[in-house]
């Protein structure tokens, strides 16, 4: 009896992911059948384009860890009851401080390295801290203030790159910052493979952020503030400090992970090579997922990261349109939160109840 | 100086329309206590079923019933993700931009065999009216004057929605169910269907928004085009604090800026700072407006917890 | 004479858990029916299958002879059964007349008509004797006008069975008195009514029967005029009840000392009107007053939780004036707060992290910044044990405690900081008999001990019981404060509502 | 592990045909400069007998990864395109060097690596040359997608050709901030149109859309890039900037097939018929419009001729 609760209440959180990736994969058949190719195919295709082989693997751990560390800093600001939705902002600006740190700063490769690691957090930082100063200062409310200033942020780091540190060498056409030396390039974990030490710092961040909230005390006047800023503040909590801590920290994150971007993976700040692939939208959405834990934040990090290289792997190898992989996935995700075990779990369980006790 | 003119003013009311719908469409789902932030999804369905309509049956008319239906049919999933399953609504939005970007681009491939863009220069556009009265009035007049029929609906819909929320017994217990979603079903109010209905008609006014964007503004679809204007309209939502009057003023005002920081373009500052400016005025308007939607913020903030 | 409702045999398991145990409850045309038994014991359960909110597990309810279901509150509103919720279904930003008219709004063409709308209320305000002010804000009312638009709601809708789950834990003396006149006169009129309440005087003032109820199951179900307070009391807890421990002499030097303090409100009226006041060591001081009249903001402005335009706190001569809340916690300051939800708890933290806050500083349980867990579990569970608070685990939630037991938690939390100086808000609000024994003696102890404390509450029996001095507010002033053997029942009520006693003389001598 | 991978493939090939992988930078839908480019690559495939596979990348972390994927899956010849394909081809061709690429569009140097460059300024001075002399406003605008510096290969060129033509010309330019998003792109033709420009270039991809219908709706002229779009709406399409990545496709496929394809710079500009101009370089199924009238296309084409004699060279604003 008490095995079986326990195996429940292991398995019940399972089950509604599962539903929605049912939905998902079903409607994805469908367009696949539509298409006329084969659905199991395509399927295994995709499932091998995201985790057929170790070189695949890495390549969706390299996706992933910009994703993660976005949704690192938004599930902190989530946890102290703000609503960042600026973190595409907070990254670009990360990024583009953190490239022109390592170009421009003087000294030796690590000296760059970590004044590069310095200003993205700092920069990310600052643009999410401002918009927290709005909100407590003169209750400008944060939601539509984040939103808004990523419109400026995007903008301006366009401007950096395509004025002032524009890259002037070779066919210089692109709105980029030169290509940082490589004494400051993050290490690859694996030759020839994409992933990089941005990663390992993402998941070291997800399990520090992890222990800071469980078990400090700090950690834990963020939860309170989240759960009821009125017990927080009557318990002594700083409100106004923690939301701006949450804030600073919340952007700070989001600017590292545009720094290891910068510095693992493009060694140069490219405009548009964050904010196209829609790394925020997806770390807030693994943040969301998670409900805000930062451990689920990664793994969720990683599944969505999964099924975006497992679309580019169908791309490459069926004939079924790019599209489809975004239908997939709009589906899934649209489902994923959804709680359909609320009515038929529980039907499930009050027959069980009768027949135990019959 | 040439930076105001009549023409910045047209331009700006012909461009905020979709906004304006789309920015309505978002202020009734928040009032049923739903954050919609998959309206840029819902307003590219309707640019794209409108397009499907108008070239199979060449009539304008069926173009924008099928635009709004587009718009219906993925409010529907979004309803049926948030109020029957539950779904976080911030999720299932995003979801939405995806799903429907993912679609109307399969559409394009399905449907009209091409990629990335449908153009077919015999396709009628929406008209332009010119009302007889309108351009008489002095000053505004000619900015009024000569729109589709759909910029007129714009405003229309606003101040009919405020009649509706405010006047209606149905729009009052619109309202409640936002304020105050528990004591609403204590009362034996139809929550649910309230929240469908709000949805519905989100669903339609978006679908009009996308309708605009692709036979008004232009006579095209183009596989994303409504170029992040979803968020602008839910910022629009926000800072009018889901008051249709207020959020006919916000969405002038952006509207406004954005037209400005176009003409802006050639007075030798970088197009990035000028392109920024709709988006700096609107923080700064927000110190003046700091109480303005704390409803929406509010469902904001819980389904994050 | 039929009986107008029967519920039969009600059960309703949550899981593994018997909340309501085959209960069973009768109730006549013109009659009142109360409810009473301790925390938990299933009484709102009770009430929230009658009103559709909750399917019972099995059971039967039977209407005016007939067998009745109710899928949701609609049906049941339908058959003419209304409920005013514990905590209140208002809409704040709605006015009086929208609250009452809501679901059953005047229509023309479909237009909401409001004119019409507030002369029905206002004709059913005067129907029924219960004053409203239509056109008001539902949020600006006081907590007895929102009660009163409840009840006007119901009403509204038709009902004949009007169910009131403990409408007296927020009221002050004089709206309780209003109310179960009210409640009288309903009846009188033929209404049928369930009471739910934890204060068995009012049962004997109004109630016709009584239906006792212990985890789950009926233990009593008694006519009014056969019974009497301690027998209901032995009923509900299981046990007979105790006297107060006794009070030993103290004269302590002054711990908190205000001085002229003021906030401005809103308003033109001043919050807090130059207001002073002095605790003393081993002395309970209580504050009693109409709710609104800055007994929230006296609290909040000792606690740290507003800021305060002019005037000087002080506690055991520390100046607390722009301090923030953790220096006055550390200074030696605990506070159980008046409303539980808002202030003392957060629901979804689990019943551990509500009990941690303001401890999870502490050098005891926190190491290089690290909260020692396992320590600090291990003193929740003597709180635990101390109360008796009922709990399934630590990690439960505490917005699943029942309100009772939740308060108990977080008096034992405050009591445990073992500070020089105690606000006790509201301590015992919506907490059962049994539950309040413990509070009280847990507080006199306290003071016995040679802390401080101010008590604040709108149960006047509560002052009367505890107090030490009772200090009087009235409009953000103190208008007096009497000894606790010149204080009676009368003389503060007539200081509440505003009036000096010698008021008509110094009047007089003003004006002449 | 790429290199394990290759061999394991290699010895399957050597008996297949010739596996060719064209690698986009982008979505293909959202430009016709890569619809083009695959057309080309794929009617070469077809009548060289090789095999061909497009892949699309979603975005700028995609390339690099299709690019390995493309050298593990044993492709012998990876074509990419573009300025956005540049760090990630370096990169893997870097690590590949038995491997062959190109690229289309802009300049890799590495010794296994082709090159094809276009030099669209040359066309964009014609077009400015045309259009300043056809102008009877003499305004002259032109709708850009970005502001970035890849653009000013068809700003300053075109600027360049409008002045030199006619020095009494005013240039109107505006920036869409988008590569679709045909609406704006249109608003800002009809401010172009309200300034008085009689003629507005579209360089804003499917943004040109919207200047063509503009241009439809208030009765001024315009032209298409790429492409011949003076098919889209003869009376006020009059030009159109033409871009041969169809053929820079085709040649690279088929010099592969033949054996002839080596490493180096081969450059498409005017004289090798990779840029052009309607009327001017290439023929058009439309009839010439009377705004730009025979006489000023004579005109350009002198200027046309003086250029592939060489006697004329057109600045790569780029290259500063
Ligand atoms: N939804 C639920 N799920 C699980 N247990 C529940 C639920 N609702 C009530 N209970 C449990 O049922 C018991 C009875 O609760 P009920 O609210 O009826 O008590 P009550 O008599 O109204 O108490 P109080 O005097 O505090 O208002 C409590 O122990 C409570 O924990
Ligand atoms: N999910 C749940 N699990 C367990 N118990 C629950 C749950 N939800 C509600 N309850 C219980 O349901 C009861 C009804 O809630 P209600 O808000 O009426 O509390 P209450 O105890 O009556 O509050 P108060 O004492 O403050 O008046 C509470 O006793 C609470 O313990
Ligand atoms: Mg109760
Ligand atoms: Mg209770």
């Amino acid at each position: 009896m008490n095995l079986q609760r326990k195996i429940q209440q292991l398995l019940k959180p399972l089950i509604q992911p599962m539903i929605a990736v049912m939905i998902g994969l079903l409607t994805g058949a469908l367009a696949i059948a539509l298409v006329g190719e084969s659905i199991f195919g395509t399927y295994k295709v995709m499932w091998d384009g995201a985790f057929g082989n170790f070189y695949f693997l890495t390549a969706t751990l390299a996706r992933a860890t910009p994703i993660i560390l976005v949704g690192l800093g938004l599930a902190l600001a989530f946890r102290a009851g703000v609503f960042n939705m600026g973190a595409e902002g907070q990254m670009v600006l990360g990024a583009v401080c953190a490239a022109l740190a390592a170009l421009y700063v003087p000294g030796s490769g690590i000296v760059k390295l970590f004044s590069a690691f310095f200003a993205g957090f700092i920069a990310g930082g600052l643009w999410s801290l401002l918009a927290g100063w709005m909100e407590v200062k003169y209750k400008v409310q944060l939601l539509i203030s984040t939103l808004l200033l990523n419109y400026v942020a995007v903008l301006f780091a366009g401007y950096l790159v395509a004025e002032p540190f524009q890259d002037k060498s070779g066919s210089a056409a692109l709105a980029q910052t030169p290509m940082i030396d490589q004494s400051v390039w993050l290490p690859k974990l694996f030759a020839g493979m994409s992933v990089h030490m941005g990663f390992v710092i993402a998941v070291v961040g997800a399990v520090i952020f992890y222990v800071f909230l469980q078990f400090t005390s700090s950690g834990y006047e963020v939860r309170m503030l989240g759960k009821n800023p009125f017990f927080a503040e009557y318990g002594g909590i700083n409100k106004h400090k923690v939301l701006l801590f949450s804030m600073f920290f919340s952007g700070g994150i989001a600017g590292l992970a545009g720094t290891v971007e910068v510095l693992g993976s493009q060694y140069r700040y490219v405009e548009g090579a964050l904010t196209v692939p829609g790394y925020a939208w997806t770390g807030l959405m693994a943040a969301l997922l998670a409900n805000s834990n930062p451990l689920g934040t990664a793994v969720a990090a990683i599944l969505l990261a999964a099924l975006q290289t497992g679309a580019m792997g169908m791309e490459r190898n069926t004939e079924v349109p790019l599209e489809i992989a975004s239908v997939i996935q709009g589906v899934l995700i649209l489902f994923v939160t959804a709680k359909f075990t609320l009515s038929w779990w529980k039907v499930k369980k009050k027959a069980g109840d009768v027949n135990g006790t019959v | 100086m040439e930076l105001f003119d009549y023409s910045l003013f047209a331009s700006a009311i012909r461009m905020v329309s979709p906004i304006l719908l789309a920015a309505l469409g978002g202020a009734l789902c928040a009032r049923v206590g739903i954050f919609n932030v998959g309206l840029e999804g819902l307003i590219l369905a309707g640019a794209f079923s409108a397009i499907v309509g108008n070239y199979y049956s060449g009539s304008v008319i069926v173009a924008v019933l099928t635009g709004a239906f587009g718009g219906v049919l993925v409010s529907l999933l979004f309803g049926l993700a948030t109020i029957k399953f539950k779904a976080n609504p911030i999720v299932a939005g995003i979801a939405i931009n995806f799903l429907v970007l993912g679609l109307t681009t399969f559409g394009l491939r399905a449907i009209f065999q091409v990629k990335g863009a449908f153009y077919d220069k015999d396709m009628n556009g929406l008209p332009k009216w010119d009302l007889p009265l309108i351009e008489n009035i002095p000053v505004i007049g000619k900015l009024l004057y000569g729109h589709s029929p759909l910029v007129y609906m714009a405003f229309f819909a606003a101040i009919l929605l405020y009649i509706f929320l405010f006047k209606t017994v149905v729009g009052f217990r619109i309202l409640a169910v936002g304020k105050n979603e528990a004591a609403a079903r204590s009362l034996g109010l139809k929550v649910t269907v309230l929240q469908y209905g709000a949805i519905v008609a989100s669903g339609v006014l978006c679908g009009l928004a996308g309708t605009q964007l692709s036979l008004g503004q232009v006579t095209m679809f183009t596989e994303g085009m409504t170029a992040g204007r979803g968020f602008i309209a839910l910022v629009a939502m926000m800072l009018g604090g889901s008051h249709p009057i207020g959020i006919i003023g916000s969405s002038l005002l952006f509207g406004l800026m954005d037209a400005m920081s176009i003409r802006l373009q050639g007075f030798s500052m970088p197009t990035q700072f000028t392109a920024m400016l709709p988006y700096v005025i609107t923080i700064i308007a927000m110190f003046f407006l700091k109480d303005r939607g704390l409803e929406s913020q509010a469902s904001g903030q819980q389904s994050s917890r | 004479m039929t009986y107008r409702l029967e519920m039969k045999e009600m059960t309703k398991k949550y899981g593994d858990f018997l909340a309501n145990d085959g209960i069973s409850i009768q109730l006549k045309k013109g009659e009142v029916l109360a409810i009473v038994g301790e925390n938990g014991a299933g009484k709102t359960t009770l009430m929230r299958m009658l009103y559709g909110l909750e399917q019972p597990t099995s059971g039967e309810i039977i209407l005016n002879g007939k067998q009745a279901q109710f899928y949701g509150p609609q049906d049941a509103i339908e058959q003419g059964i209304g409920m005013v919720h514990q905590h209140f279904m208002l809409f704040s930003d709605f006015t009086v007349t929208e609250n009452i008219v809501i679901g059953h709004e005047p229509m023309k063409n479909g237009f909401f008509n409001r004119k019409m709308a507030a002369e029905q209320v206002q004709k059913l305000s005067d129907q029924y004797k219960i004053q409203v002010d239509p056109s008001k804000k539902a949020g600006d009312c006081s907590v007895g006008e929102q009660q009163r638009i409840e009840i006007l709601k119901v009403l509204y809708q038709g009902a004949e069975i009007i169910i009131l789950d403990e409408p007296t834990a927020v009221l002050t003396p004089f709206e309780v008195e209003e109310l179960l006149k009210t409640i009288r006169y309903l009846a009188d009129q033929g209404k049928s009514i369930i009471l739910i309440t934890h204060k068995l005087p009012e049962v004997m003032k109004v109630a016709d029967h009584v239906t006792v109820l212990r985890n789950g199951r009926v233990t009593g179900n008694v006519r009014k005029v056969d019974t009497s307070i301690d027998q209901l009391a032995t009923m509900m807890v299981g046990r007979e009840l105790q006297q107060l421990s006794e009070r030993n002499q103290h004269n302590g030097e002054p711990l908190l000392e205000l001085e002229a303090v003021s906030i401005k409100g809103k308003s033109s009226k001043p919050v807090l009107d130059q207001l002073s006041l002095t605790v003393h060591r081993g002395e309970i001081v209580g504050v009693a007053g109409v709710s609104g009249n800055g007994q929230s903001e006296l609290i909040q402005a000792i606690s740290g939780l507003i800021s305060v335009d002019q005037g000087d706190i002080r506690l055991d001569g520390t100046k607390l004036m722009g301090k923030s809340v953790a220096f006055r916690r550390n200074v030696g300051l605990a506070h159980i707060p008046e409303d539980r939800y808002l202030w003392g708890a957060a629901k979804e933290a689990t019943i551990e992290e509500t009990g941690v806050m303001g401890y999870h500083n502490k050098k005891d349980f926190n190491k290089y910044s690290f909260i020692l867990k396992s320590s600090f579990q291990e003193v929740v569970k003597t709180w635990i044990d101390r109360f008796e608070i009922k709990v399934k685990s630590l990690d439960d939630k505490s917005g699943n405690l029942s309100g009772g037991n939740l308060q108990k938690l977080i008096v034992a939390r405050e009591l445990g900081f073992e500070t020089d100086f105690l606000i006790a808000a509201e301590p015992t609000r919506g907490v059962d008999i049994g539950a309040m024994e413990y509070i009280h003696e847990a507080i006199l102890e306290k003071r016995n001990r040679g802390d401080g404390i101010l008590l604040v509450s709108s149960e006047l029996s509560e002052i009367l019981l505890l107090s030490d001095r009772i200090a009087v507010m009235f409009e953000g002033k103190i208008v007096d404060v009497l000894d606790r053997q010149d204080a009676t029942e009368e003389r503060l009520s007539v200081l509440m509502a505003g009036g000096k006693e010698d008021e008509s003389s110094t009047k007089n001598t003003t004006t002449a | 592990g790429g290199s394990e991978e290759s061999e394991n493939n290699s010895n399957s090939t050597s008996e297949d045909k010739k596996k060719i992988a064209l690698v986009l930078p982008e979505k293909m839908g959202v430009n016709p400069f890569f619809q083009q480019m695959d057309e080309g690559a794929k009617q070469a495939a077809e009548e060289f007998g090789v095999e061909l596979k497009t892949i699309e990348s979603t975005d700028h972390a995609a390339i690099e990864e299709n690019l390995r994927v493309a050298v593990a899956e044993g492709y012998d010849l990876i074509i990419t395109s573009s300025f956005e394909s540049e760090d990630a081809l370096k990169k893997v061709a870097a690590e590949n060097p038995d491997r062959q690429f190109a690229i289309i569009d802009t300049v890799v140097d590495l010794p296994n690596v082709q090159s094809v460059n276009f030099r669209e300024h040359e066309a964009a001075y014609l077009l400015g040359a045309a259009a300043g002399l056809s102008t009877k406003t003499d305004k002259v605008g032109m709708v850009v997608a970005m502001d970035i510096p890849l653009m000013k290969k068809w700003t300053v060129a075109f600027e360049q050709g409008l002045k030199e033509t006619n020095p009494e010309a005013e240039f109107l330019v505006n920036y869409v901030g988008s590569f679709s998003d045909p609406a704006k792109a249109k608003e800002l033709a009809l401010l172009q149109a309200s300034k008085g420009a009689d003629f507005v270039a579209g360089a804003s991809a499917v943004g040109d859309l919207g200047v063509f219908e503009a241009a439809k709706e208030q009765g001024f002229f315009t032209s298409g890039q790429d492409i011949d779009r003076t098919e889209v709406d003869p009376e006020h399409v009059v030009l159109s900037q033409l871009k041969g990545t169809d053929a820079a496709a085709y040649e690279t496929v088929k010099a592969f097939a033949n054996g002839s394809f080596e490493p180096g710079v081969v450059e498409y500009g005017l004289k090798e018929k990779g840029v052009g101009l309607t009327y001017v370089t290439h023929e058009s199924k439309t009839p010439l419009h009377s705004f730009v009238g025979q006489e000023a296309i004579d005109q350009v084409k002198a200027l046309y001729d003086e250029i592939i004699a060489g006697n004329k060279v057109i600045e790569n604003p780029l290259s500063e």
